[in-house]
């Protein structure tokens, strides 16, 4: 069955980014396609390659970058949510004159359209959130 | 058809289990996940809320979220069913679709 | 296209936080997508609809104009929990008046809100294919 | 002494200002902002929960909030006082603490 | 250097939200500032207490172990609200075993969570120069 | 009076970030001091100068960066909190090895003393939060 997942919260501060991964990974496991998963609200702030946890706890972002490299997941950065929170890509900085990015490897900038497009194409549609 | 529910809110801080039983349908399932498992608890002042709620509605709760905040299997009301995250992903896929209440 | 029925469930209140604002955002980018659209309105959610907003002492953009656009969007059905509206000291006459053209009706002016009980929310929300939760 | 206590949830969605409330002691004020003005008006299923509280703690609301959320004034509980920042600054520094129900 | 008393008011669950953490995090260090600490859990933040937090599966660390090395830093006073354990189904014996050697009194170890109810917590709060609220 | 204010919550998800900014003009206007503000939680993410909120918005770290530059405010980010969220400064930046910083003019990046040594020299403290 496909799956799509939506995370509307940021990483650390809920379990949502968390939660989701586990359930993703759980998915995954048990012969389930989870082809997109959707980064909205606060949960664009999964995204950045810019965060340092402490050496004895998990690393949100690399986890999931890691798990879309082995599973092909398509992990996309709602546009406008990444916008209003300082989420940038290298295409974004340029058009927007900024001096940095911070998107990790493995996300992607999109538009909302790829959340409604997930709806329509899986079978089933989760979001973890606050 | 049927509806998979899931509450990832203490009942105790917010209103989210409580509106999420008040609109679940006969043969739903709601499972509890991260602060939302102590709603699965026995003797605490949200348990009847829940139990009444148990002859239409199967309950589930996240064992990992359980563990995780020191609550012992045995104290959940009778019932109510632990499940892991294959678990989830089952009753996911068993349910027509999946109902989040943030 | 596969048409599927979406649902936009909105249970928070408006200004406290961004859900109601980026809600509304994903209605209006889905309506171009030609689904089978209804938005939902309960608990904190049905203070989003209420007539007045003035949030010019709070610097925040006042997006309540937004919702009375979403007939152009064909996005036409809005249930709001009458319920949730009493437990609240509401009453259908304190949300804006929304309004669309019913093209099939030689484009008569039509109420986008309904009204429902909690037993009917239940019967909207389990009889869709996709629901968001905001 | 006394203390200024300031809520910013909906007192429909959280249990915020009811723990406030049953922690103020006498002669202490209590500012209702942000989605915590939802908190001051009549007639809604809270409202007798905070004017029973009425008799012993000043209440506030915060008026820029209450208007960007298009509720007049009129609608308030009687004998609770809108204020604008600067009140808030002036409640703030009146009282000799500040406790803040997040 | 001026003494405060300085109150933590925790009112949340662990794991769901970070803010039992970051918390834990400010009392460690303010901890440094000698000054009259307490800490005061209430609500779902009495759920912070609890023994035998096992948080493998989840992948999230396990900070509990660290409210039982508050007495190390002098933080001694750990005000737990009876009405709030009883709402949840708690009793003292579901929290950790939170103990401090007091210097004054040879060494003896003492328990650091004393149990009040709503009142005598309403009146920890309204002793404070400075109350943090998580 | 001396006021020390927390700000706990990112900017445009919650209204924290906006209610303080109103409330520390409101103080200053009034003739008080408010020496420093501690961002702490997801309120490390107000100092991000990469956000582009739409045209017709307000811009929260613009106007938090004019507020401390015209009341010489201390606008001091947790350097624990943000290390999580993925906020560097310059020398954060390169002490980590990260190939990008994100901290905007006005706002410094430092320790959770800051935090207690505000409570012990401010006459108030408030916090806005979630």
């Amino acid at each position: 069955m496909k799956f799509g997942v939506v995370v509307s919260e940021g990483p650390y501060t809920h379990q949502a980014a968390d939660s989701a991964y586990l359930f993703v990974k759980a998915a995954l496991d048990n012969g389930h396609e989870v082809p997109r998963v959707f980064f909205y609200h606060d949960g664009v702030n999964v995204a950045t390659r810019l965060s340092v946890p402490p050496q004895d706890e998990r690393n949100i972002q690399e986890n999931w970058t890691a798990l879309a490299k082995d599973h092909d997941v398509d992990l996309v950065v709602c546009i406008a949510a990444a916008q209003r929170r300082g989420m940038l890509d290298e295409n974004e900085a340029r058009r927007q004159g900024k001096t940095a990015d911070n998107i990790a490897e493995g996300f992607r900038i999109s538009g909302l359209g790829q959340l409604i497009e997930m709806g329509i194409q899986t079978d089933r549609l989760v979001t973890f959130g606050d | 058809m049927s509806t998979l529910h899931t509450v990832n809110k203490s009942p105790f801080a917010t209103q989210a289990l409580l509106s999420c039983l008040n609109h679940c349908k006969d043969g739903d399932a709601v499972l509890m996940i991260e602060d939302g498992v102590y709603g699965g608890v026995s003797g605490t002042g949200m348990a009847s809320m829940v139990e009444d709620k148990m002859k239409s509605v199967t309950l589930y709760v996240l064992s990992p979220d359980l563990s995780a905040r020191g609550i012992d299997a045995a104290r959940l009301i009778d019932g109510i069913q632990g499940t892991d995250y294959a678990g989830f992903v089952e009753l996911v896929a068993k349910h027509d679709r999946t109902q989040n209440w943030l | 296209m596969t048409t599927k029925k979406f649902l936009y469930v909105n249970r928070k209140a408006p200004y406290g936080t961004i859900y109601a604002l980026e809600s509304l955002e994903v209605v209006l980018i889905g309506a171009a997508f030609e689904q089978d659209v209804s938005v939902a309105f309960l608990d904190d959610g049905v203070f989003q609809l209420t007539k007045g907003q003035d949030t010019g002492e709070i610097g925040v953009k006042n997006f309540s104009p937004t919702f009375r656009a979403l007939g152009d969007y064909d996005v036409t059905k809005l249930y709001v929990e009458a319920e949730s509206l009493a437990e609240r000291g509401l009453t259908k006459d304190d949300l804006q008046d929304i309004q669309y053209e019913d093209e099939d009706d030689d484009y008569a002016e039509k109420p986008s809100i309904i009204i429902v009980n909690r037993a009917e929310m239940a019967d909207v929300m389990a009889d869709q294919d996709v629901v968001l939760s905001f």
